[in-house]
């Protein structure tokens, strides 16, 4: 009981959280708190298979396709917080806080009667115990889902499938592509420029220098260039004359060349 | 050990989730309240599982997890469409089929 | 069987053996003739009509073997009948398909299959020219095979089968030029008003075997006396409601002069000599519920007297040769029926006058039907004059057949006719006083028919050359004219009365109240009179050719058929048609607009509620959770 | 476990239907049709057959029983009566008739012929099986299903207006089966408090004791779903749309078979479940009847159009049926009996001769003919027959029914007969005034070139024909089959045959007495 006393305050709060979350990403976190605690009550009551099960198959599983969903949908595609359908949301939570009061209300009224407990039932453990009903009694229930898990992961597939609606570029194509832009526009023919080599280390934050001293653009990751994270003309050039002041320091302090 | 208490728990948290899917416009978020319901109502389940002494309670929840993951499955994958021709996670924009 | 004493016999025939198994043959015969030249097709075509001869001519011959055979037979032991096959039963109600072979069906069958046989042979001359004679013949032997099967069924059903047999051959004759509207018209109207009357002989069969449990004459005729005076009230007055019908008595007689839209030979095998006098068959047929129920006799000497005058009056003012013949027919049936009804001492002289009339008008229309053959199809005695010398047979023919009908001594007519006025006299002399006057009318027109056609001036139309018909046309005229005079022997010391008694029963003695000599004379006296004036009014002048306007009310009356078809029209035929477009209008408006109504109300509600849909998916979800909300609200006051 | 005769006669016109539905579309056009007029001449044979293997002396036979759902006592059950048989062979009958008859009337509708055809012999199959059904959840369900294929028939193969025809027929029929649903569930509540456990079991059912109230409103359950099927006023209008609009094979298999589950239904359920319900709805049911006999025959004169005319005459028929039915004794109930086969002929015929008509013409309406007789003499013909047949000409085997069920309704009640018999008056004028006004007169504009039947037709007519002349004159073939059926029948409503008044020695000369 003490785990539930502790646990429901916890889950009760993470689930109104999720109400309020506006980045749906915390929202998956608060749902895996949520479900980790229900985990922890399912062994509380007995149910060590289904206390596995929700680790491994809710929260392991099925959380991270939400988040992996979420990750192709944008990270940080976030609600508004104005609700666009007239009284939805008063409505929503007029009707809500009546359903969970009546709810509420009404099962706590309900004597579920002693509680038997499940010691008979488990008695060879848990696991064989459910194995025994889910392949006799329930069989064709279980056969049942695994088409319906079949049929699902079909269905995913289909609906998640993107037709190719143009052939695929063999690297021939690439070629002649390439010799066109060249025709057409002068577009550089051969590879771009090798980042700027720097005698201590292989940096492809520095761009390489053309002949007149400035920097190639082609030479760089654009992603770096839009982090900011390149090096500049005049840093390099900080750190080329530091060098050339005192090289001998440098191998000395390596003591590799003596 | 009441039973009482993880009832309880578990309709507010059904209530919590339900409220989830009326007000949350995102379908990813009303989904993963939809999941929440599923697990309150597992709660449940496995209580009165408890509380009658037999396992049929945790067999079913058993199967309402195998059936969620199948509705996740499928239905991530209908959002995941959605939002490639609609650039929109918003159920608010799926609604043209009315009238 | 315990049968108390009654007047009317009862029908207890014994089973057919010997040369009585040939009944069936009567019947037989005719019937595969009209299959064969129904379903022969066009290969049949030339030969067809003989073929439909043969088979009447044949039919005939049995009736006559079996006739020979049943006087060679003991009085009392003169009915056969042959079983068949039963027909249909439900419960204890059975009904047979047997023939009843007594002294009543031997003289129809001699009639049908021998006036039959004759005009047979007429129409192989009459129809030459018409390319659809051999389906003519077949519906001829259709009508003769029926006619014979009304006559010789041992059951009221059976007769039924017979009448409606009848019935649609008579249809199909009257319409056989079908590409004449008026003739399709006056085929239906001819069967729907016979429609009308066979719901007498429906629902009397029905009360019958309510009453006796069977509708066979064996057991109604046995079970007769022991029934109510009401029921066989009712049946009597059903069976009327029947005999109506079929032979055109007043309230259902206005078809017959429509009917005569069919060819000739039609008109006189059908609607003269056999399938009209059905009725009066019907009544005598029937004389164990007659003679029975007092009540409904009076009724049948009622319309007998009302249609006798009617067809008469009908019959002076028709310009249509045909017409005027079809007049007198519908009086002179009038005379049976009347007769008819006068119970045990009539039903003989019923028959008796059925039959010369038999003879002598089918005689007649066969003349008439010559007449026209010779003068283009052209049926307005106005057209006509002075054709004695044109077409000696025919007028010598139609002579002998005039001179019966109007009672001339020693002609058929005058022995068969005297006799009904004479008993009518004797039971009831304001029904003796109708018949007289009947029978002065007769004189008159048919005086009038005689003059205008065979005398005065000559009226032909332009190219007419009238022409005496082939031999094969005179010869049955000649025939039927030897038996319009010859006729009256059947009645020669009494021969027919007692011939039929042990059918119809024994008369009982009354003298008449004055001496039967006078009412002979006086008869003669009246159709003398009849005939004067007809000669004072037509023979004397020029006839005009076209039909004087200026008449006096009851010529016109009597031009429009006593206004019986504008009172049909009037009371049933407009308001009818006003129920029925009303009941389609209401049918369509208010019952199937109910039904169409309550859609386009649901239609229009739906319309707004479709607004509900809104696409949202949340909206639906929270009506779903208000849904539940109110389940679970409703869960917790009911436990509370 | 004896050789399944009645499963195989209602199962095999369903295969032969999904045969003919998946025969390739490439094949040649006649190959479905072929099959499907084969199939159908089949379950003529073995419905002739098991004519013949026909013991009437028994009751109900070639049972089968099999349980369904024992949760609320459904049965697979079949059996055969003589009230079944004569349907039965109705069916077998009239099907193969159809089929040659509309050989081409499948090819310009909205889907196949394969379909078309498929559908007619679905649709056999189904009205076989309600015909034996012995079970009422079994009836049920198979009463509701024949209405899908005669929904796509319609729909798919009728007049220009045929999508609303076939709505309003299907809304009409689903409306009748629902209210006939609360009366099966009411007889589910009823029979699971009986002592044997809930059962649909028409054998069971039949010795349960209902209470009076519990009876009379179940009754009126089933009557309203089979006065709809029938129909009676004033839930008819549906016929004569549906008529109209579909082709006449279509009408045939929807007036000759299916509107006869309505009466079939009426003796077998409303009389055989509820027999004090029936004697206490007797009245009202006779006058109904009454009313829609005359109402029906009326609005038959006023119509135009030729299918809709005949749509009319057969509310105006069936309701004579319904008469005979309910006036309770065995006149009325032979004549009812006989009359449904014998109306399934006549109007099957008059339905195929003025489709053929029709056909050849393009229009439905009266007006628009006129001296059809001079051009198609056999055409003409073959519809006269058929219309005498129609308006009960002795001799034709109509007559015999429609004098038995005057009869009957005579001993009911003189009154009863005379209104009635108005009805043959009627019927007179409806059909002749057709008959008149197309096939006399002159030739009408668009007549002259119309040609006369060809073979096909003629073949397809001739039987049917054929049969309504010679059971005209001995129909005796059926009656023995229907007479004892009728005596069970009677016997379970617990109505006697009044005796005749006068005469009861003509009893005795009968075999019914001395039972």
């Amino acid at each position: 009981m003490i785990a539930f006393w502790i646990l429901a305050p916890v889950m009760v709060v993470a689930a109104l959280g999720m109400l309020f979350a506006r980045k749906a990403v915390h929202a998956a976190i608060l749902l895996a708190v949520v479900m980790m605690s229900l985990a922890v009550l399912y062994v509380v009551q007995d149910a060590p298979f289904l206390f596995a099960v929700q680790i491994i198959v809710y929260t392991g599983a099925i959380l991270m396709l939400f988040l992996f969903v979420l990750m192709l949908v944008g990270v940080d595609s976030s609600d508004s917080v104005i609700e666009t359908i007239k009284g939805q949301r008063l409505w929503a939570i007029i009707i809500g806080l009546v359903f969970a009061g009546t709810l509420v209300l009404g099962v706590a009224q309900i004597s579920v009667g002693a509680v038997t407990g499940l010691d008979t039932a488990n008695k060879g453990g848990n696991v064989p115990a459910i194995s025994q009903i889910l392949f006799t009694r329930y069989v064709f229930a279980f056969e049942a889902t695994s088409a319906l898990l079949i049929t699902a992961a079909l269905g995913a597939m289909v609906l998640a499938h993107r037709e190719r609606l143009t052939p695929k570029l063999t690297q021939a194509d690439m070629a002649a592509q390439r010799m066109r832009d060249y025709a057409d526009h002068g577009k550089h023919l051969g590879p771009l420029p090798p980042p700027g080599v720097f005698a201590r280390h292989n940096a492809v934050d520095t761009p390489a220098l053309l002949p007149d001293g400035t920097a190639s653009e082609a030479s760089i990751s654009r992603v770096l260039a839009a982090r900011g994270t390149v090096k500049s003309v005049p840093e390099m050039a900080a750190d080329v004359a530091h060098m050339m002041i005192d090289p001998a320091d440098e191998i000395s302090t390596d003591g590799s060349e003596k | 050990m009441s039973a009482t208490p993880f009832i309880v728990l578990s309709a507010i948290l059904f209530s919590i989730g339900s409220i989830g899917v009326l007000v949350r416009r995102n379908a990813i978020v009303m989904f993963m309240c939809v999941e929440l319901m599923l697990n309150a109502s597992n709660l449940a389940l496995i209580t009165f599982s408890r509380s009658s002494g037999t396992l049929d309670g945790q067999i079913a929840a058993f199967f309402v997890m195998v059936v969620a993951a199948a509705e996740v499955v499928v239905g991530l994958a209908i959002i995941m469409t959605i939002f490639r021709t609609r650039r929109s996670a918003s159920v608010d924009d799926a609604s043209l089929l009315k009238y | 069987m315990l049968v108390p004493m009654s007047a009317a016999p009862v029908v207890d025939p014994t089973s057919a053996h010997g040369a009585f198994t040939l009944l069936w043959l009567v019947i037989a015969l005719p019937a595969l003739g009209a299959v064969v030249l129904l379903l022969g097709g066009r290969r049949l075509d030339k030969f067809g009509h003989l073929i439909g001869t043969a088979m009447a001519v044949l039919s005939f011959v049995v009736s006559l073997i079996l006739f020979i055979t049943l006087l060679g037979r003991d009085s009392a032991d003169r009915s056969v009948s042959q079983h068949l096959w039963t027909w249909f039963s439900a419960g204890h109600y059975k009904v047979e398909i047997s023939l009843l072979y007594d002294q009543l069906s031997a003289l129809f069958l001699l009639l049908i299959t021998g006036v039959g046989s004759l005009i047979h042979v007429y129409s192989i001359g009459y129809m030459e020219h018409d390319e659809r004679r051999r389906r003519f013949f077949g519906y001829l032997n259709l009508f003769v095979a029926a006619m014979l099967t009304l006559v010789l069924a041992g059951d009221y059903v059976g007769v039924f089968l017979g009448w409606e047999g009848v019935g649609l051959a008579s249809y199909l004759l009257i319409g056989f030029w079908q590409h004449k509207t008026s003739a399709a018209v006056a085929a239906k109207k001819a069967f729907i008003v016979n429609r009308v009357g066979d719901i007498g002989l429906s629902l009397g069969a029905g009360l019958m075997f309510v009453t006796f449990g069977s509708t066979a004459f064996t057991v109604v005729s046995a079970n007769a006396p022991h029934a109510s005076k009401a029921a066989l009230t009712a049946i009597g007055l059903l069976l009327l409601l029947a005999a109506c019908g079929k032979s055109a008595q007043f309230p259902l007689q206005s078809w017959l002069l429509d009917a005569m839209e069919g060819p000739t030979p039609v008109s006189a095998l059908i609607h003269a000599a056999t399938m009209v006098t059905a009725g009066v068959y019907l009544i005598v047929r029937s004389n164990f519920i007659f003679t029975n129920a007092p009540d409904a006799r009076t009724g049948v000497v009622i319309i007998g007297c009302i249609t006798l005058m009617w067809g008469a009056i009908i019959g002076c003012a028709k310009d249509d040769i045909k017409k005027t013949l079809a007049g007198s027919t519908m009086s002179q049936i009038g005379y049976m029926i009347l007769a008819s009804g006068l119970g045990v001492v009539g039903y003989a002289f019923a028959i008796f006058h059925l039959l010369t009339h038999g003879f002598f008008k089918a005689n007649m229309f066969l003349g008439a039907g010559s007449v026209m053959h010779g003068m283009d199809d052209d049926v307005d005695m106005r057209h006509y004059g002075a054709l004695r010398k044109a077409m000696p047979i025919t007028f010598a023919t139609f002579a002998m057949g005039y001179l019966a009908i109007i009672g001339f001594p020693g002609f058929s007519g005058f022995w068969s006719k005297d006799k009904i006025i004479e008993t009518a006299l004797t039971e009831n002399w304001v029904v003796g006083l109708c018949a007289l006057l009947g029978a002065g009318i007769t004189g008159f027109y048919m005086t009038r028919l005689m003059l205008m056609t065979y005398f005065t001036n000559k009226r032909w139309e332009k190219d007419v050359h009238p022409h005496e018909s082939p031999k094969v046309m005179t010869y049955p005229l000649i025939a039927l004219a030897a038996l319009s005079v010859l006729g009256g022997v059947l009645l020669a010391g009494n021969w027919i009365v007692d011939w039929l008694s042990p059918v119809v029963g024994v008369p009982h003695e009354s003298s008449p109240p004055i001496p039967s000599l006078a009412i002979s004379a006086l008869a003669v006296l009246v159709v003398a009179v009849g005939v004067a004036t007809a000669w004072l009014l037509v023979g004397a002048q020029e006839v005009p050719r076209v039909a004087p306007e200026k008449v006096s009310v009851f010529t016109r009356a009597a031009r429009a058929d006593l206004y019986g078809d504008a009172f049909n029209e009037e009371i049933l035929m407009r308001p009818g048609d006003r129920l029925i477009r009303d009941l389609d209008t209401f049918d369509r408006t208010a019952v199937d607009g109910f039904v169409n109504g309550i859609a386009t109300s649901l239609t229009a509600i739906a319309n707004r509620l479709r607004l509900a849909q809104t696409g949202y998916v949340r909206t639906y979800a929270l009506s779903m959770l208000g849904g539940a909300a109110i389940v679970v609200l409703a869960l917790l006051v009911v436990n509370l | 476990m004896s050789f399944p005769w009645l499963s195989i006669l209602f199962l095999f016109p369903i295969a032969a239907s999904i045969v003919v539905a998946l025969v390739p579309r490439s094949s040649a056009l006649a190959l479905p049709k072929l099959i499907a007029f084969g199939a159908s001449l089949a379950t003529l044979v073995f419905s002739a057959v098991i004519a013949l293997k026909y013991d009437t002396a028994k009751g109900m036979q070639f049972t089968e029983n099999h349980e369904w759902i024992k949760l609320f006592g459904a049965h697979y059950s079949l059996g055969l009566n003589g009230i079944g048989l004569t349907l039965v062979l109705l069916t077998t009958i009239v099907v193969p008739v159809v089929i040659l008859a509309s050989w081409n009337d499948g090819d310009e509708g909205r889907w196949s012929p394969h379909a078309f055809f498929a559908w007619m012999l679905f649709l056999e199959g189904l009205a076989l099986g309600v015909f034996l059904a012995t079970d009422v959840f079994l009836f049920y369900v198979l009463f509701e299903a024949t209405l899908i294929p005669l929904y796509f028939l319609i729909g798919g193969y009728g007049g220009p207006d045929r999508a609303r025809a076939a709505v309003k027929f299907l809304l009409y029929n689903l409306g009748g089966g629902l209210i006939m649903l609360a009366a099966v569930i009411g007889l589910y509540v009823v029979s699971a408090k009986s002592p044997g456990g809930p059962t649909y079991l028409l054998s069971d059912l039949q010795h349960m004791h209902l209470g009076t109230a519990t009876g009379r409103w179940l009754f009126l359950g089933f009557f309203i779903a089979f006065a709809v099927k029938v129909p009676m006023f004033p839930v008819h209008t549906w016929l004569p749309g549906a008529a109209e609009q579909g082709t006449p094979g279509t009408s045939v298999l929807m007036v000759s078979i299916l509107d006869k589950i309505g009466t079939f239904g009426m003796i077998r359920f409303c009389l055989g479940l509820f027999p004090e319900a029936s004697h206490w709805a007797t009245p009202v049911v006779v006058v109904l009847a009454i009313f829609t006999i005359l109402y029906g025959g009326l609005m038959a004169i006023a119509q135009d159009s030729i299918p809709r005319l005949i749509a009319y005459t057969s509310v105006s028929h069936f309701s004579f049926i319904v008469l005979g039915i309910f006036v309770m004794n065995s006149q009325g109930q032979t004549g009812a009996n006989l009359y449904m086969f014998n109306h399934g002929l006549s109007t099957a015929a008059l339905f195929l001769v003025t489709g053929f008509l029709i056909k050849r013409r393009g229009s439905p309406l009266i007006s628009s003919y006129g001296g059809v007789e001079k051009v198609a003499p056999v055409l003409a013909g073959l519809l006269l027959i058929s219309g005498l047949s129609s308006l009960s000409l002795p001799g034709l085997s109509s007559f015999v029914s429609e004098f038995l069920v005057l009869v009957g309704s005579f001993v009911y009640s003189p009154w009863a007969a005379a209104f009635a018999v108005l009805g043959i008056v009627l019927a007179a004028l409806y059909i002749l005034l057709m008959y008149q006004r197309t096939m006399t007169g002159p030739t009408a504009e668009g007549v002259g070139d119309i040609k006369d039947l060809n073979a096909r037709e003629i073949t397809a007519l001739a039987p049917v024909l054929l049969l309504i002349v010679v059971l005209g004159f001995f129909p005796k073939p059926l009656l023995s089959i229907i007479n004892p059926a009728v005596h069970d029948t009677l016997a379970q409503v617990g109505s006697s045959d009044p005796a005749p008044k006068v005469g009861a020695d003509s009893a005795a000369s009968n075999p019914e007495a001395g039972q």
